[in-house]
């Protein structure tokens, strides 16, 4: 274990930055495995409750509005875009780029929850809400207010991974200021894209499960 | 422990109770066999092979493909046909024959009441024939409770808003106890009742005795159900409060109610307070009594009222 | 190597703020330590309590309510937090380092995070005896957990973070046996207890968050009414006992596979013998970790899933019992021609093979399902359950705490007490137990507070049992503390074992190894060396 | 642990993200247009399986899987395979309820889906 350089990311138990990075991009994989399982709970109960009233699925989905829908899938994808190529700019060195790229991140990741707002807001006000609260009268078939919890409760803890996702953005970007990496060593925001695409990941599905299939 | 039982079970009373014993012995009498050969096996190696010295050599054996293979396929053998065994006993459980007589069973907080086609209604005794398929169709009122009878060993989770199924048929008449077995609540281990296997003919009389009123004056027959329909699993009459309100002295007294009105106790408070308990909730209470509705005639409120009456 | 009397990782820093922000692995494996064995002396009251009120039917003296909270307690911080981290993350954390010649796990951080996480579900848990404990079971089955009128969800809610920790345990497990094995350790060159920790993370990585989901669900139910698990409203309660044993069965094995890795260990160094089927032993590990998503219906039997399910879950459970033989097989193998010494960690060793076999082989008769029918949900349940956890787990991770103490304190404790004390245990764990069977069978049905007069015998029998079990465990507290202050000087290799973690100072010092690692031999070449530095001749 | 120490990072031209983000694009716009048709049992089957593309590519060329070590999409897969396993036994008893002996009875609560189903 001869160090040539040691720098000063480079934990003490590491025998070189090559190891550190594999692992810490392992761990990160590992954890992500843990997020697919966890919004899997919920993906299960969609399939079960689907497979147990297909019409009230088919009823209830056209309430949700597919154009707000969509334009929210347009803007994951792109802040999806924008937070790969904050990694890649800083894998050329290009530390200004990174930080505009990672403020873009962060607002479109503002656009989409700001548009998820009124969605919700536009739901309350109809009283299609989850469970005991829900109060619309629009749809025929027999428990609707089932869809709506699952509706609230799968676009709920991805907004919730949004809200994370924002604030962990917000720590490498201050870090990226700060001058703590460079080409060399960038692996906390490549961590926080990998954690970032699989928010984008999740809402790939969410969205035609919920909007779209009728 | 029951006299006609083994150190094991109680006495089989079921047709099926001496299939599930059988497979039971069998899967006893098999790991018996394996226990002995491993924990036999290991401790006899400490005791033979203990050390007697720093220098004994222990030969560096790796594996043995046989044995390996030995003891991987046995075991697979044997649990297969555990495993068809346990099945076909099961798929006899859960067809009734078409011929069953049907009675409805139904559990809540803490006690089961039964109900037969020809309007008899017990609680927590279920009266039953000897030697025909009895089908219950089993429904709660409030949480998950299961009803489990051991002397046949059958037992089915009783479910709110769905309907479960358990059928038996009785091989020998007598007493068997009767249990709720998914826990309940406070008064889960309370929720226990009888079934009374009788004989045919005494099976018919108790069923026309049973379905219209008692012979007894009122107050009399509702002291019987009091207990019978288990009012004292909540309520008892010694003036301590449980988890209703006691009912030493109960007519007449004035109650506050949560809704911030007082009440004195009437015929028609209480007539109300069994049939709609949630309506009007007496202060320091958890409004968990259940409905009567249902459950208890127009007669037999008369009785309990008779009753309730009589308790100073 | 150096002497004994030098630095080491217990000494280097010094002040509670050392400890409260170590990243060393190993104080954080000893603050592990603390909390399970805090969290098991409460479960073990709680316990204690229990078997006293069932001493005699009737009301002796707690109420039914207290009782009810009693159970649930004791379920819960005996799982939760006593004996889901207790072989992993405070062994476990300790010992995986170590046994690959890695100075720390790969985050350290994230290590001490995880016990931080921990506390704080610990407080959550135990939060909730204060504000009206709970009274649900460890189950929390809805819809009783969804309308009692206890504190449900503080309880969920510390189930839910103790989720996380242990989830936090199981990435760090993962990679660092992936990434930081000493060179020249390939998997196959791994300690058995290695393997087993590997496969337990890999359970807890993929189990953990559903259980993470339901409870989030669970609370949701109960705070805002959502519906999904309350018939009345068109949802489902059975669907959340789907849901809590895809997590609680996999959990089970969670429990018991480093406790089976901790007995590999004991029995080769014990027998002095290169381990039988090495790789049988290490790929078992890993079929039990995913076999054991297969067969989680076998909890629910009666509780009105479809007669197919009911089926299919049968059949699938009888495979795990497979894996599990083999390992026994093996140990037994192990054993022949050993040259055995029956020091207390091969004592506990020995107890394990044999309450661990009887609480397999009543957990193969449960999973057969017209004999489920009868005894789930009563005393025989209870009885295979605690001869697995108890037996089982329990008794492995006393092992190996006796095992590695000398390791982790530089100190021995009182060898005879030891003797004495797995005596107690074993007598006594039998005497509240075996009668349980019995006591299930003839159908006492378990979370009864009150009984019918026929079974107190049996019960009063049990009761009796759980004494003396107690006092085998108040020994052990006594004699292990007292090594604490009074013990004698623990050599570097007490037991002669050949894994890595002997070959360092006791306690070892704050990077693990003094130079470099050296791997001259695999875990368990024992004739090689004794052909090569006891100078044996091969018979 | 691996041999090639110190092989560089691999930088992905820039083309190759604008592309992958306009065929994402497109394909999001294709789910939309495709989802006013009715093909019957088929919309979950059409919808998914472009979200199956669109999340791939995602996870190939923005999560990096295609260039990196092969373990890492070797987990993204057993996540998704132990769901399917928890979804697929699960639904073994939500879809088969009631198979081997229908229950009747009248109905306690028209909500509860054991009714719903057996209609
Ligand atoms: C450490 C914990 C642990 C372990 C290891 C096990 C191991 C097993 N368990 Fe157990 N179990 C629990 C903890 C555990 N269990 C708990 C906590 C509950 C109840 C929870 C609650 O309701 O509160 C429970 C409940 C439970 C039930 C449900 C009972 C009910 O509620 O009705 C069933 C049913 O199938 C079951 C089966 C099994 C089986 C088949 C194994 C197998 O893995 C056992 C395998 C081992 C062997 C078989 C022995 C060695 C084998 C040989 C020597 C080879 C020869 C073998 C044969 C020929 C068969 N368990
Ligand atoms: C790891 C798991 C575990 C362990 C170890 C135990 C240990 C014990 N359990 Fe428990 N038990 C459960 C898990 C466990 N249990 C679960 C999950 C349930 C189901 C709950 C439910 O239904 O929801 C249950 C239920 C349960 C019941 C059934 C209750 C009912 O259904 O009504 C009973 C009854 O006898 C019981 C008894 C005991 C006893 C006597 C012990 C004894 O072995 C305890 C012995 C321990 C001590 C006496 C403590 C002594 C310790 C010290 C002195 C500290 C030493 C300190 C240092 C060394 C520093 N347990
Ligand atoms: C599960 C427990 C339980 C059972 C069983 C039960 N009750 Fe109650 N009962 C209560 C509780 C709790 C209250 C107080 C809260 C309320 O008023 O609803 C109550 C209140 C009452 C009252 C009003 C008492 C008062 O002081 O104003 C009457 C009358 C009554 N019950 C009658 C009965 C009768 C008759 C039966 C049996 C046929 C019965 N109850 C069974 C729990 C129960
Ligand atoms: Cu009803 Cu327990
Ligand atoms: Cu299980």
């Amino acid at each position: 274990m001869e160090h040539a350089e040691h720098p000063s990311y480079l934990q003490h138990h590491f025998a070189d930055s090559q190891q550190q990075e594999e692992t810490a991009k392992l761990g990160m994989w590992i954890f992500l495995l843990t997020e697919v399982l966890l919004f899997g709970g919920l993906f299960a109960f969609y399939a079960i409750y689907r497979a147990w009233h297909p019409e009230m699925f088919v009823e209830a989905h056209k309430v949700l509005d597919i154009p707000m829908g969509a334009l929210n899938t347009f803007v994951l994808i792109t802040s999806s875009l924008t937070m790969a190529l904050s990694i890649r700019a800083m894998q050329v060195n290009n530390k200004k780029q990174t930080i505009w790229l990672l403020v873009a991140t962060l607002l479109l990741a503002a656009t989409f929850l700001v548009i998820k707002y009124f969605e919700y807001s536009h739901k309350f006000h109809l009283g299609q809400l989850p469970g005991k609260y829900y109060t619309y009268e629009g749809i025929t078939a027999a428990n609707p207010h089932i869809f709506f919890s699952i509706y609230f409760t799968m676009t709920g803890l991805h907004g919730l991974h949004v809200v994370i996702g924002m604030a962990v953005i917000t720590w490498v970007l201050i870090r990226t200021i700060k001058n703590n990496f460079s080409s060399e060593y960038y692996t906390p925001i490549e961590m926080t894209g990998l954690y970032w695409h699989l928010v984008d990941l999740i809402w790939i599905f969410l969205f035609p499960l919920l909007y779209l299939i009728g | 422990m029951d006299p006609n039982g083994t150190l094991f079970f109680p006495g089989q009373s079921y047709t099926i109770a001496s299939d599930v014993d059988a497979l039971f012995y069998f899967v006893l009498y098999l790991p018996i066999f394996f226990f002995i050969l491993v924990t036999g096996g290991s401790f006899f190696f400490a005791w033979k092979y203990r050390r007697k010295g720093k220098d004994t050599f222990t030969p560096g054996i790796a594996n043995h493909t046989g044995l390996e293979i030995f003891w991987t396929v046995i075991p697979t053998i044997l649990v297969f046909i555990i495993f068809v065994w346990g099945f076909k006993t099961y798929l006899t459980m859960n067809v009734p024959p078409s011929n069953a007589m049907e009675i409805k069973v139904t559990g809540q907080k803490w006690f089961w009441s039964f109900n037969y086609k020809d309007g008899a209604s017990t609680t927590n005794e279920l009266v039953v024939p000897v030697n025909e398929p009895v089908n219950l169709l089993m429904s709660s009122k409030d949480v998950i409770h299961s009803f489990f009878i051991p002397g046949f060993r059958v037992k089915m989770d009783v479910l709110p808003n769905r309907y479960t199924t358990l059928w038996f048929e009785a091989t020998e008449t007598g007493e068997f106890d009767l249990f709720c077995t998914e826990y309940c609540g406070k008064g889960h281990s309370e929720m226990i009742g009888k079934v009374k296997v009788v004989t045919e003919d005494e099976y018919n009389k108790w069923l026309t005795s049973n379905s219209g009123g008692s012979d007894l004056p009122p107050e009399q027959w509702g002291a019987e159900l009091f207990k019978g329909k288990a009012c004292f699993s909540c309520h008892i009459i010694d003036g301590n409060p449980s988890v209703g309100p006691t009912f030493k002295g109960i007519f007449g007294r004035e109650e506050k109610l949560t809704n911030g009105s007082t009440i004195k106790v009437d015929e028609n408070y209480i007539r109300k307070s069994i049939l709609e308990p949630q309506a009007e909730v007496v202060v320091g209470f958890q409004p968990i009594m259940p409905t009567y509705q249902g459950v208890l005639k127009d007669d037999e409120i008369d009785a309990l009222i008779a009753y309730l009456k009589t308790v100073k | 190597m150096s002497s004994s009397a030098s630095v080491n990782y217990l000494n280097e820093f010094k002040g509670i703020k050392s400890w409260l922000f170590t990243l060393d692995h190993k104080r954080i494996g000893v603050m592990y330590l603390f909390g399970v064995m805090i969290s098991f002396l409460l479960g073990g009251v709680f316990a204690v309590v229990i078997r006293l009120e069932l001493l005699n039917p009737g009301m002796d003296f707690i109420t039914a309510d207290t009782y009810n909270q009693m159970f649930t307690l004791h379920g819960a911080v005996m799982i939760f937090l006593f004996i889901i981290p207790a072989i992993p993350a405070a062994l476990g954390n300790f010992v995986l380092p170590l046994m690959i010649g890695a100075k720390d796990v790969a985050f350290p951080r994230l290590n001490l995070a995880s016990w931080y996480i921990y506390v704080i579900g610990a407080v959550f848990a135990l939060y909730s005896i204060v504000a009206g404990a709970v009274d649900t079971g460890w189950t929390f089955y809805a819809p009783y957990s969804t309308t009692t009128s206890t504190s449900v969800i503080s309880m969920t809610l510390g189930a839910f973070t103790l989720g996380f920790s242990s989830i936090f345990t199981g990435v760090n497990f993962i990679a660092t046996v992936h990434k930081l094995r000493t060179p020249g350790m390939t998997w196959f060159k791994m300690p058995l207890m290695v393997w087993a920790l590997y496969a337990t993370a890999v359970i807890q990585i993929l189990a953990t968050p559903v259980l993470g989901i339901t409870l989030v669900l669970l609370i949701l139910e109960r705070a805002f009414g959502i519906g999904i698990f309350d018939a009345a409203m068109g949802g489902d309660p059975v669907l959340f006992q789907h849901f809590f044993w895809f997590y609680s069965h996999p959990a089970v094995y969670i429990m018991v596979l480093p406790g089976m890795g901790i007995i590999s260990e004991l029995i080769a160094t014990f027998s002095q013998k290169k381990i039988f089927g090495y790789k049988l032993i290490a790929y078992s590990s890993m079929a039990i970790a995913l076999i054991s998503f297969l067969v989680w219906g076998h909890h629910m039997f009666t509780s009105g899933q479809s007669e197919l399910a009911s089926v299919v879950f049968s059949f699938l459970t009888f495979f795990v019992g497979i894996p599990s033989g083999v390992k026994m097989f093996n140990w037994m193998a192990t054993m022949y021609k050993g040259r055995i010494k029956l020091d207390s960690p091969m004592l506990w060793a020995m107890s394990f093979m044999f309450l661990f076999a009887i609480g397999g082989f009543t957990g193969i008769m449960l999973g057969a399902i017209s004999i489920d029918i009868h005894m789930h949900d009563t005393y025989f349940v209870v009885a295979h359950f605690h001869y697995t956890m108890m037996g089982g787990t329990v008794i492995a991770f006393f092992g190996g705490l006796h095992y590695w103490w000398p390791k982790i304190w530089g100190r021995m404790y009182n060898e005879t007490l030891a003797k004495i004390s797995v005596f107690l245990v074993f007598i006594g764990f039998n005497m509240t137990f075996f009668t349980q069977f019995f006591l299930g069978s003839q159908g006492m049905p378990r979370r009864y507070y009150n009984y019918l007069d026929k079974f107190q015998p049996l019960h009063a029998f049990s009761s009796y049992g759980s004494w003396v079990l107690a006092a085998g465990f108040v020994l052990m507290a006594y004699y292990l503390i007292h090594s604490l202050y009074k013990g004698e000087k623990a050599p570097n290799n007490p037991w002669g074992a050949l894994s890595l973690e002997w070959q360092t100072q006791s306690p070892p010092v704050h990077h693990n190894f003094e130079g470099e690692v050296v791997l001259d031999h695999d875990p368990y070449d024992y004739d090689t060396r004794m052909v090569i530095d006891d100078k044996l001749i091969k018979k | 642990m691996t041999e090639n120490v110190h092989s560089h990072h691999h930088i992905l031209p820039l083309s190759l993200y604008f592309t992958i983000a306009g065929i994402l694009f497109v394909l999001t716009g294709i789910t939309v247009g495709v989802s006013y048709y009715d093909f019957g049992s088929f919309n979950i089957v059409v919808a998914l399986t472009i979200a199956v593309i669109k999340g791939s590519l995602v996870a190939l060329y923005f999560m990096h899987l295609r260039y990196d070590n092969k373990l890492y999409g070797a987990i993204l897969v057993l996540s998704l395979v132990f769901l399917s396993i928890f979804i697929g036994l699960t639904m073994i008893d939500t879809l088969y309820r009631g198979e081997i002996q229908p229950i009747e009875g009248s109905v306690i609560n028209e909500n509860a889906i054991i009714y719903e189903q057996n209609k």
